[in-house]
Order: C-alpha cells, then sequence, then structure tokens
C-alpha cells in the first residue's frame, strides 16, 4: 500500500510538470506578449529593453523555472482580455462548472447503478429491453446535440425550461455561487445536467449490467446461492462490490470526458462556466487564461484521478498485498 | 433410511434448434449417513447431478422431468424460498476450485456469518461464536484471526476447509461433495478427503462425492454410481465395483490406470472418446468404443438389471445372466 | 532400457537456479520498514540450485506439487526461460547461453509437449498448416511433395487419419490434440522431448492412450523423455528415473523402482503415501502439518522442515547437500544422512 | 520472416476456405436471425451509399459558390408551409440545398471517422502488439502514458490541440487543412483505446501453449506475432473498430460543432448543426435537427451493428 501510494503521488506530480511544460511552451510560441502589452508602435530599442526586463532573452530553463515557481505561488499570468490574473478569471467561473459537473454525477451515480443491476438481474424483462434499447440510443447521440433538442423541445417549443444561463444564484462564500439554493438556479441547471450526463449515463448503465452479469456468471456468486443466501444479498453484498471495482477505474478516466463535455453544454447552454469562458479565450488568442485553463484542467484531472485509484485501493482488499497498474 | 431419493432425473439444456439431454432419467438412492461416489469422465453429466439435486443448475440447463425427493419433499416442486431454506441448511455443497469459490471482498467471517444469519435467527455474536467453533472443527490454526482475512490472504488447502466448514455450518444432512480435491495438491487432497471422512463419518452426514478419482471413490465411499454420457451405467458396493466392474466401460476405466499394468509396458487404453451431447450414437452410448457392441447394443439402451451385487446396464451381461439361468435351469 | 548407451549423459544439469522478480521497477521496490524506506528486491525462488542427468534412451520424470518449479525446469530445459544461475549442457554443447541462429539446432533436437491441449495449438491454423510450418522452417530445402509425404507419415504415426488435414483443432477431442501437438514436435525429428504435465488435463481413459503412443515414440524414434507430472502412478508406470522437487530443490533422485521400493525423502515419502489406492479403502497416508512456505521468502535450511516431521536445529539452520545412498538413490536429507530417520511407513504398492 | 509465408499451403489446399465458409456461414446465420442488424446493415449501406455518390446524387454542389444565393436562406422542407418545391428538405442559412449539404457532410463525415479509426489501428496495434509482446519497461512505460491519455479523454486533447492549432494558424489556413488536422488529431488521441484491446489479447493469447510450441520449434518473434498472435487477436480489433468509427463520428461532429473541426464552408454534420443552432431559437429547427437525425441515426446503426458483433465474436460464446 505504501509503495502504491508513493508511486501514484510521484506519478501525478511527474503528469503535472508534465502539464506545466506543455502550458510553458504555449505560452512562449503563442501570441507576443510584448504586443499585448505595448501595442505596435513602440520602438524596436524600447522592444528590446522590455524583453530584457521581462526576462525574455533569459535561457529556456532558467524561464521555465520561473514559470513554474510563478504557478506554485498561484501566479499563471494576467489575462489579456479582462486585465486580471488568470487565475481569478478562472476560479470565478469555476464553481459554475462544479455544479453542473456536480448536477450530471449525481444523475449518473444515482441512476446508472439501479439501473444497470436491474437489467443484469432480470435481463429478458421488457423493462430491460427498454432500458437498453435506450442506452444504445442515448451512447449514439452527441452531448451537444442532446442540449441543442432539449432546448427546441422544452424550451422553444413547449416553453417549459429556461434555454441559457445560471438563472437566479444565492452567493455561499468567495467566488462560490450556487444554483441549488434558489427555485430559478434549479429550474437552469437541470437541462444542462441531463444534457451532460446524456452519453455518460447509458454508458454505465452498459458497464454496470456487463461486469455485473459476469459476476453473476462466478463460482463465488454460485456458492453463495448454494448456501441459502437471500437473493438481495448476493445481488448487493456479494456481487455489487465485485462489480464497482472495474466500475470505478473506469469512472476515473471518464471525469476527464466529462470536462471535454462542459466545454460542450456550456457552449449550448451559454453557462458562465470555465468552458465557455475557455473557447472565448481561444477566440480571442488571449494566452494566459488558455495555459491558466489547462493547468487548472490538468489539476482536476490529477486530483480526481489520484483519489479514484486510492478509493479502489481502499475498497479492494486485494491491492495491499498484490501490485496495482496492469 | 432413505435421505434422498432421485427418480427419472432427466435434465435438458436448451440451444439455438432443439434442447440437448444432459441426463438421461437417471435414478438412485442415497441412505442417512451413507456415503456415495459418483464417478465418470468429463462430459459424462456427473456435476449437472450434483448442481441438479440443489436446484443451482446453471442456464441454459434446465430440469426437464423426474423427481428429487429430499427427505421426503420433492426439490423439483419447491417454491424458490423453500428450496433457498434447504440449501447450505439441510443441504450443503462444496465446490471444485476453492480459490474462486470464497468471494473476494468480504472476510471469511462475513461469508460465514451470513450463512448461519440466512437459516437461524442468531445473532452476529453467536453466529461468530458458532462459525469459530467450526472452524477448529476443520483445523485451521488461529481461527479467530482467519475470521477477520480476506480468502487471497490463505492458500488454496487452507481455503478448502474454509469451504468445507462453510458447508457444516448448520448441520447438513446431505454434502454433495464436486471434485473438492481435483485442484488441489496430492499432499493436500490427501489431508482433505481424510477430513472429509472424518467429518461426514463422526457427524452421520451422507456425502455424494463427485470425482474422476477411482483412487479416492475407493478410499472414502460406500456405494458408487458410475455415469457415462449422461446416464448410470453401473452401481453398487464401492468394494465390488472395484474388485469386480462388471459393465465394459467401469472395467475400461480401471484396467486403464497406469498401476493395473506392469511399469514399461502398454497401458489398457479404451479407443476414442466420450460422445459429446450434441452427437450422441443410437442405442447404448458406449457401443461405438466397445469391444463387445453388438447390433442390439447400437439400437437400444439397456435397462438396468442386478447382477451379482451390483446394478448393471449392458446388454452383453444381460446376455451373460440369461445364459448363466438357462445353464443353472438345464442343471 | 536404463542402460546409457554412451558415457555422457544425453542432458546435463548442473546448479540450475531461476528467481523471478516480484518487484519490477524502481518505485515497486520501495518498502516502509520501522520508520524508513528501503529499497528490496523480492524475487521468487523457483529453481534453487538443481543438477541432474538425463542419458539418452531414458525417461526422467521430475515430480512435486505446485510451485515446485518444475515446469520452471521444463521451460528452461526447453530454452523458454534463461537460468539465472547454473548450465544446461546438451549433448556435451552447453545450451542455456546460446541466442537466434545458433540455437536452431538445438531447437531441431529438442521439443515439448505441453499441458493443455486446447491451447497448445493455434486455432486459427488447420491441422496441415500446423504441422506444415515447422516442417518447412527447418526443412527449406524440402519440395512441396517431400513435406506433405513427411506430413502424412507423422500423422499416421500418432494414430491420426492424414485426410484430418484441413480440420482445425476446435474440431478435434482433447485427446486427438494432444496427438497432433506430439505430430507437430515430430515434424522435425527431434531426439529429446519435454513433456510437462502432457496427461494430467486429460480423462483417464485417453490419458492411457496418450501415454501408450508416448511409449510407442520412444520405441519408434528412440525419443529421450524429460517428463514433468505430479502423478506418482504415471511416473512409476513411465519413468526410468525420478526427481522428487520441493519448493524449486531437489529432495531426491533415484531409479524409479529404488524410489518407490525405498523412497528416503520424509517428503517422498508423504508424496507416495498421499497417492490414493484402488484396493485400500482404509488409507493411512503421512499427515503433513504446517503451513508452506512462500518461495519468496525460503526460510533458512532445509525448504521442508516446517511441514516435515523430522525436523531439528540442524535442518532449520543448514540447507542439506545432495548425496549419495548405497542403493544410488541420491538424497537432500540430514535426517536420512544422520540416520535418524525411523524405518519408513509401510507402502502398500499396487500390484 | 522468411519469404516462404507467401507460398500457397501445401497440405491445406484441398479444402483451403472450408474454416472460412464455416466461419461465414456462423456469422451469416447470426445476421440472418438478427433482424436488428439486418435494418442496421440496410440503413447504413444506404447512407454510406449514399454519402459516397453524393456528387452525383445531390441536385447541387454546396461548395460551389456560384451555386448558392443568399437569398435563398432558410427555406423549410417540403411538408412545412412557405417551402420551395426545388429544397425538398429546405435551405439552410446560406441559402444552401440542405439536401446536398447533408449528403456532402455525411461523406466528410464517414471519411473523417473511418481515416481517422485508420490511424488509431494502426498506431495503437503496432503499440499493443510490441507492448504486450516485448513485455517489462517497455510495456510499463507505454501503457502509463496510455493511460494517462486516456484519463485526459481524446475530447480533451483535441480541444486543445486544434484550439492551439488553430490559434498558431489562423482560421483561413486551419479551414484549409482541418480534416488533416481531424483525421490527425482524433486518430492519435486515441491510440490508448486500440493498444490497450490489443494488448490484453496478446497477454491473454501469449499465455497459450501455442506462442510456446512457435518458439521452441524456433519461429522468430517477428513471425510469432504476425502469424499466431495477431490473427488470433483480431475478434477483439474488430468489436472495438465498429465503436470506434462511431465514436470518431462524434467526436468530429462535436470538434465542428465548437467551431474547430470544418469550417462553414463546407460543412460536415456537426458544423452544419452548429451553424443551424443559432436559428433554432427563430423557428428555423430543420437546420438542425435534420443533420442530427442523419448523424444519431448513422451513429446509432453502427453501434447496433458494433453490438451484433460483439455478441456474435464473443470469445466466450464461440467454441474455439
Amino acid at each position: 500500500m505504501f509503495a502504491y501510494l508513493v508511486k501514484r503521488i510521484l506519478q501525478a506530480i511527474a503528469v503535472m510538470l508534465a502539464i506545466s511544460m506543455i502550458g510553458f511552451a504555449i505560452q512562449g510560441n503563442l501570441g507576443d506578449p510584448l504586443r499585448e502589452l505595448l501595442g505596435q508602435s513602440v520602438s524596436e530599442e524600447v522592444r528590446q529593453q522590455l524583453r530584457e526586463d521581462l526576462g525574455l532573452n533569459d535561457p529556456f530553463l532558467v524561464q521555465y523555472m520561473r514559470f513554474l515557481g510563478n504557478a506554485l505561488q498561484g501566479d499563471l499570468g494576467t489575462s489579456y482580455f479582462f486585465k486580471e490574473p488568470a487565475l481569478e478569471v478562472i476560479l470565478k467561473k469555476f464553481p459554475a462548472t462544479m455544479e453542473l459537473v456536480f448536477g450530471a454525477t449525481l444523475i449518473i451515480v444515482g441512476l446508472s447503478v439501479p439501473l444497470g443491476v436491474y437489467t443484469a438481474i432480470r435481463p429478458n424483462s421488457i423493462a430491460s429491453k427498454v432500458i437498453m434499447a435506450l442506452s444504445i440510443v442515448g451512447i449514439s447521440i452527441p452531448v451537444f446535440l442532446t442540449a441543442i433538442l432539449m432546448i427546441y423541445l422544452f424550451a422553444v417549443e413547449l416553453g417549459w425550461m429556461p434555454s441559457f444561463g445560471r438563472g437566479e444564484t444565492v452567493h455561499v462564500f468567495g467566488y462560490w455561487d450556487t444554483n441549488f439554493l434558489s427555485a430559478d438556479g434549479w429550474a437552469h441547471i437541470i437541462m444542462p445536467s441531463v444534457a451532460l450526463s446524456s452519453i455518460m449515463l447509458p454508458l454505465f448503465v452498459r458497464l454496470i449490467r456487463a461486469e455485473m452479469m459476469d459476476v453473476l456468471q462466478s463460482e463465488y456468486v454460485r456458492f453463495a446461492r448454494a448456501k441459502g443466501i437471500a437473493p438481495w444479498r448476493i445481488y448487493f453484498i456479494h456481487a455489487l462490490k465485485n462489480t464497482m471495482l472495474p466500475v470505478i477505474t473506469v469512472g476515473g478516466v471518464q471525469i476527464g470526458t466529462m470536462v471535454a463535455y462542459t466545454i460542450l453544454t456550456e457552449t449550448v447552454f451559454s453557462w458562465p462556466g470555465m468552458g465557455s469562458m475557455f473557447l472565448e479565450a481561444v477566440n480571442r488568442v488571449d494566452t494566459p487564461l488558455i495555459v491558466a485553463y489547462l493547468i487548472v484542467v490538468g489539476f482536476i484531472f490529477v486530483i480526481t484521478n489520484t483519489i479514484v485509484d486510492l478509493i479502489y485501493g481502499l475498497v479492494n482488499p486485494t491491492v495491499k498485498l498484490s501490485r496495482m497498474g496492469a | 433410511m432413505t435421505l434422498l431419493s432421485v427418480r427419472d432425473l432427466t435434465v435438458k439444456f436448451a440451444t439455438r434448434n432443439e434442447p440437448v439431454t444432459a441426463l438421461h432419467g437417471i435414478s438412485f438412492d442415497i441412505a442417512q449417513g451413507e456415503r456415495v461416489g459418483v464417478v465418470g469422465e468429463s462430459g459424462a453429466g456427473k456435476s449437472i447431478t450434483g448442481f441438479a439435486l440443489m436446484n443451482l443448475l446453471s442456464k441454459p440447463g434446465f430440469i426437464d422431468s423426474g423427481q428429487i425427493l429430499f427427505e421426503g419433499q420433492d426439490v423439483t416442486q419447491m417454491s424458490d424460498r423453500a428450496v433457498r431454506k434447504l440449501r447450505g441448511n439441510r443441504m450443503a455443497m462444496i465446490f471444485q476450485d476453492p480459490m474462486v469459490t470464497l468471494n473476494p471482498v468480504l472476510t471469511i467471517g462475513q461469508q460465514m456469518i451470513e450463512t448461519l444469519r440466512a437459516h437461524r435467527r442468531l445473532s452476529y455474536d453467536e453466529a461468530r461464536q458458532i462459525a469459530l467453533v467450526k472452524l477448529k472443527g476443520v483445523y485451521i490454526p488461529s481461527p479467530e484471526e482467519r475470521l477477520d482475512q480476506y480468502p487471497h490472504e490463505l492458500s488454496g488447502g487452507m481455503r478448502q476447509r474454509i469451504v468445507i466448514a462453510i458447508a457444516l455450518l448448520l448441520d447438513p444432512q446431505l454434502i454433495i461433495a464436486d471434485e473438492p480435491t481435483t485442484a488441489l495438491d496430492v499432499t493436500i487432497q490427501a489431508d482433505i478427503m481424510e477430513l472429509l471422512l472424518e467429518l461426514c463419518r463422526s457427524n452421520m452426514v451422507g456425502l455424494m462425492l463427485i470425482t474422476h478419482d477411482l483412487g479416492v471413490v475407493s478410499q472414502v465411499t460406500e456405494r458408487t454410481l458410475v455415469m457415462y454420457a449422461g446416464r448410470i451405467i453401473e452401481s453398487g458396493k464401492t468394494r465390488a465395483i472395484i474388485n469386480d466392474p462388471q459393465h465394459p466401460y467401469t472395467q475400461g476405466l480401471i484396467n486403464a490406470l497406469p498401476q493395473q499394468t506392469p511399469p514399461g509396458t502398454r497401458l489398457r487404453q479404451i479407443p476414442g472418446s466420450m460422445p459429446t451431447l450434441s452427437m450422441m450414437p443410437s442405442g447404448c452410448p458406449f457401443n461405438p468404443r466397445c469391444e463387445l457392441a453388438t447390433d442390439l447394443c447400437r439400437a437400444n439402451m439397456p435397462d438396468i438389471t442386478q447382477f451379482g451385487e451390483v446394478q448393471v446396464a449392458c446388454h452383453e451381461v444381460q446376455r451373460l445372466q440369461a445364459d448363466l439361468n438357462t445353464a443353472e435351469a438345464a442343471q | 532400457m536404463s542402460e546409457t548407451q554412451s558415457d555422457s549423459p544425453l542432458l546435463r544439469i548442473e546448479n540450475l537456479e531461476k528467481r523471478f522478480d516480484v518487484d519490477s521497477g524502481f518505485l515497486e521496490s520501495l518498502r516502509f520498514r520501522g520508520g524508513r524506506i528501503r529499497r528490496e528486491t523480492r524475487a521468487v525462488h523457483a529453481v534453487n540450485n538443481i543438477s541432474f542427468d538425463v542419458n539418452r534412451g531414458e525417461a526422467v520424470c521430475v515430480v512435486g506439487e505446485s510451485g515446485c518449479g518444475k515446469s520452471t525446469v521444463a521451460r528452461m530445459v526447453a530454452n523458454l526461460l534463461t537460468p539465472s544461475g547454473g548450465e544446461i549442457h546438451y549433448d556435451g554443447q552447453r545450451i542455456d547461453t546460446l541466442h537466434g541462429k545458433a540455437l536452431m539446432p538445438i531447437r531441431s533436437k529438442i521439443q515439448m509437449v505441453f499441458q493443455n491441449p486446447y491451447a497448445s495449438l493455434n486455432p486459427r491454423m488447420t491441422i496441415g498448416q500446423s504441422l506444415e510450418e515447422p516442417t518447412k522452417f527447418h526443412n527449406p530445402t524440402l519440395s512441396n511433395g517431400d513435406i506433405r509425404d513427411k506430413i502424412t507419415g507423422v500423422m499416421k504415426s500418432v494414430g491420426i487419419d492424414p485426410a484430418w488435414t484441413a480440420r482445425y483443432p476446435h474440431e478435434l477431442s482433447g485427446g486427438q490434440r494432444q496427438r497432433i501437438a506430439i505430430a507437430r514436435a515430430l515434424t522435425v525429428d527431434p531426439e529429446f522431448i519435454v513433456a510437462d504435465e502432457p496427461i494430467s488435463a486429460l480423462d483417464v481413459s485417453i490419458q492411457a492412450q496418450v501415454l501408450n503412443l508416448m511409449l510407442q515414440m520412444q520405441e519408434d524414434h528412440g525419443i529421450t523423455y524429460l517428463f514433468i507430472t505430479h502423478d506418482l502412478s504415471v511416473v512409476e508406470h513411465f519413468g526410468t528415473k525420478v526427481a522428487v522437487l520441493y519448493l524449486g530443490s531437489i529432495c531426491e533422485v533415484a531409479d524409479t523402482r529404488t524410489l518407490f521400493a525405498a523412497p528416503k525423502h520424509p517428503y517422498t515419502k508423504a508424496l507416495l503415501s498421499a497417492v490414493p489406492q484402488l484396493k485400500d479403502d482404509s488409507p493411512n497416508h503421512i499427515r503433513l502439518k504446517g503451513e508452506i512456505p512462500t518461495p519468496i521468502d525460503l526460510p533458512d535450511g532445509c525448504p521442508f522442515q516446517t511441514r516435515c516431521p523430522m525436523a531439528n536445529a540442524r535442518c532449520r539452520a543448514e540447507k542439506p547437500a545432495a548425496f549419495q545412498q548405497p542403493d544410488g538413490a541420491i538424497v537432500a536429507c540430514h535426517a536420512v544422512e544422520e540416520g535418524r530417520s525411523e524405518p519408513g511407513v509401510t507402502l502398500q504398492e499396487a500390484v | 520472416m522468411s519469404g516462404q509465408t507467401a507460398e500457397p499451403a501445401v497440405i491445406a489446399a484441398p479444402r483451403p476456405s472450408r474454416f472460412r465458409a464455416v466461419w461465414d456461414s456462423k456469422i451469416g446465420y447470426n445476421f440472418r436471425r438478427n433482424p436488428v442488424a439486418i435494418a442496421s446493415m440496410a440503413i447504413f449501406l444506404i447512407i454510406t451509399g449514399l454519402a459516397f455518390f453524393a456528387p452525383l446524387i445531390a441536385p447541387y454542389n454546396p461548395y460551389d459558390p456560384a451555386q448558392i444565393d443568399i437569398m435563398n436562406s432558410e427555406y423549410p422542407p417540403s411538408w412545412v408551409a412557405g417551402s420551395l418545391p426545388e429544397f425538398w428538405l429546405g435551405t439552410d442559412d446560406q441559402g444552401r440545398d440542405l439536401w446536398s449539404t447533408i449528403l456532402y457532410g455525411t461523406r466528410l463525415s464517414i471519411i473523417i471517422g473511418v481515416c481517422a479509426v485508420l490511424v488509431q489501428a494502426v498506431l495503437g496495434i503496432s503499440i499493443g502488439l510490441i507492448s504486450g509482446y516485448v513485455g517489462g519497461r517497455t510495456d510499463s512505460i507505454l501503457m502509463r502514458l496510455a493511460d494517462i491519455q486516456l484519463s485526459f479523454s481524446t475530447l480533451m486533447v483535441a480541444i486543445i490541440f486544434l484550439a492551439l492549432t488553430q490559434a498558431l494558424f489562423g482560421s483561413e489556413v486551419f479551414g484549409r487543412y482541418a480534416v488533416v488536422f481531424l483525421i490527425a488529431v482524433i486518430g492519435v488521441a486515441e491510440w490508448p483505446q486500440y493498444a490497450r484491446t490489443v494488448r490484453a489479447t496478446v497477454l491473454a493469447e501469449k499465455k497459450k501453449e501455442y506462442v510456446d510450441s512457435a518458439r521452441v520449434l524456433g519461429f522468430g518473434p517477428g513471425r510469432i506475432m504476425l502469424r499466431h498472435i495477431l490473427p488470433n487477436s483480431m475478434s477483439p480489433i474488430f468489436v472495438i473498430s465498429t465503436v470506434q468509427v462511431a465514436n470518431a463520428i462524434i467526436s468530429e461532429a462535436s470538434l465542428s460543432f465548437l467551431g474547430l473541426g470544418m469550417p462553414p464552408s463546407q460543412p460536415s454534420l456537426g458544423s452544419l448543426i452548429s451553424s443551424g443552432f443559432d436559428y433554432i431559437l427563430s423557428g428555423s429547427w430543420w437546420i438542425t435537427v435534420i443533420p442530427g437525425v442523419v448523424l444519431v441515426v448513422l451513429v446509432l446503426v453502427i453501434n447496433l451493428l458494433g453490438d451484433w458483433i460483439r455478441d456474435v465474436l464473443n470469445p466466450k460464446l464461440y467454441r474455439g
């Protein structure tokens, strides 16, 4: 377990270093900071002087170490467009995205486990067949299209739901305003959350079903039956825990995809989160903001993946002895 | 007193086309405390028999017809709930491979206690105490510690002892052991067999021992059923079958063992191999491999008849008996 | 048959060792012990200092329980694994250090037959293709007609109808597949066959068929066998010499008859008494107590000490060396050496 | 590798295609009994057929500015009031015939999807084979990379890469080479899917004794990998290939929707949906919904075929 822990943390650090390297390379090559700072009418001499002052003529490694040092202190540069520290811009948008992810995760976890287990236990029931048919349709509709069709149906045609924005939010603390404390907030977050979960949910239902069906074929489940254990106990104590082990691993991998989907969802619903901000930054060639987004998102991935791995290690009793990984 | 009585049990497997028959109307009895061996090669239907008794056939297998009377009740007619009350309680099972029989994410204690509490109103602590006693009964060192361990922390032999302890938890009347030592090493195998024998003797538990190993059968059981291609082709006292088998297949099986021929010489092999379920020959299923096969054998399945101490299903044996009878009558 | 035809053994194994690293990579090897981080690499000691000879025409059986290293020995002899120490000589030539082209002549002399007939044939190749590929590979000059003749001959010799060349393995039974696997080994005209549990996955009636076939090959082609098995009744029938392994070390090496008549090592005795006998309805085997150590943490001294009824302080401290007994058996046991052992438990032999 | 592999089989000659026949009949049998598979296959063939022959079928060329009249924009399809007879599916915001644009767009989507999967397959299968067969350090490094790449998700990597490329080259140059960029990024970013699948099967196959026996017979690693291991690893490759094509088409559509893929002048299904999205609030639903339906149907039938292939090739069900 110790080696496992150290290994995970070292690996996380290595990945973060690689991301910072990429971020640094982008910063150095994309857009000219002098032009952004000075405009075009400044003489070449002044430019050179400023280059020197800003340390742009230093060796690569010195510049990178400076970038890294600043990044560790939370300084990821100043957004060209907002004229604010890039990290601050992102942190302001962060809660909106996280609430969206939270809403979608709630839907996915809350529905995929019961639906997956049900379809595995009763594979031949009509309800299972309907669920499985819907799930394959679900994984075939791109997230953005689900979002658009929902807007068209529920906002434009039926007028039941608001079509864009976060609506009324309640301030909690710091940069955090929440959707979950007002009726209008709830109304605004439902459609984006559903849209965000629309591919992931059927994916997990199918995964849980497949794993569960495998586990139900195993010898230990048969032995549990031979012991006369009640079916609910076999399904939920014997089978579910074994089912969830691979599901947790896949879940960790899917966090990245989820963050990518927030960009799509936020764009369709004009959700004021990090994702839509990132696309705008790309259109404005706002390099510090792009780099900052990259690093923040990379950090989120690394943290969540490490946590997921540790959870896996805690849930799986065999991890302590045998090695993890392949 | 008869503990278990199986009558004309037929098990089929659903396939794409017609269902295929895995057990062809087999009948046998097990008396209280009796140890019965079921011998045969892979595909003979011996494991299927074991699982059918517990009503635990996995899909696509199903019981087509016949009766399984356990303590006077027909298992095939019982509700799921009633069968569940029987399993692990009156009738327990030991599986082949201890490495995959225990749930890897539950501790030994959890897996034992849940079994007790599924059948009896017991507090957690009471159940734990019983589990401890049973672990001691199968000679597990430091049983207290084992209860909190996970299966992967124990060796194969130790796990099979735990499986046996679980089977004995509720003092069942019958234990069905499906190749309980095949996955284990020779020295461990002998230990486990001895333990099983000792426990069955001392607790007066009936044992149905499913195995391919004639040596094990001869050491542990009192009566033996020999199966071939889904049928019982010979049954009787184990001694009688080992010392004087009547069916050509049983004879072939015993003669093929390396111990039966002097070292370095050719073994007496049975030609060919067992037919698969979908390509069953007509008549006696053994006829394509049998030296004595006649047209009668190729046309009709022989009935089971008493011959000396054993019951055999073989036309040749019947003919022999008829000859003997006429000879006697002539005298 | 056990008489040697030439002075030097055909296969000589000297001080053979094999370790498998458990922890690969730097981080794997870090341990947290006593408040400090230490680096230690753990290894499975699969084979420890094993030596024995195989003479031409012999069938040497290596017996032992799972994890005793018998398959590892077989794989090293067949050059599927590289030894961590020691030497393997074949016909006077050291073969464990050979690679690539230099290995080719040995490849056609030493062949291997495997345990699982369901996995030892390529499922995507017909029987014909499976036999044709090695024949062509080792005899590039043969014409197509010659190759066909050779394959037909080999198939006949293992009792398979040569018309079956176009069949796929999944159309055959386990016994038939094992015959094809033997036929494939024979396509390159080997002198020596390493058979790794070739019959343990088969049913009793089929085991006899395959064993008979192997005996016949021995007579027809003069093949020498290294036969790996856990089944002592097969050893008694088939082997001329037996090596008993326990946790990667040799316990006893003896002629089959000597070993079965007078086993010396306590483990050999226990192993022999554990075999269920047909005519014996009151089993009386030597019960081994104690746990089997893992090959990662082998104890000092004799590997069998934890289960041995005769272990004493010396056994726990000093690993016994192999020494020869008056009847020719080689035994590695302090108790036997000191004459500490009680007269062996009488063994009922099946006659 | 020896050159002998190219020679015809000596022995197997009498019945060379017997296994093929069994194989085909098994798949064929399953196919004939499965109405969902038949319907999916039919729809898939119709869509690809129409898309492939788009230049012959389409009444207009959406890439030719001379054939586009902005005055024709936002005509509804023929079954809605106010339609024009020459545009039976209506027109888009730029006045292009929607039917023609969808035909061309579908063709682009399929080409990008299939080519990207080819790139993935070549990269992934070679890396997976090497990783699985060589093992050791090479394997652990490659698989760690695959894990990290996977946890960042294809879409994320593609978005960042394309966003940076676009910012670097400007949208005009980007638009010209968008097809290449899309194929490259979706192809490269998804290699771990293949690599992991192939590696897993290689590891499973490598343990089987036919590989050991090939080594004992003296065959070299190249021959063993290509002639023995790879043919036995094809089933999972087939199965994931279908799913991967569906995913690649979705990825392309998503990227184009974000404006990081095909430009509006050369619309794929995704960029068509994207351009229609701005008009959906004003009621011109067809510009979005009709290409959307085509996209979903295309992906759905591929996924259904993928499910069916997986059920048929499932090694657990197939005795071999």
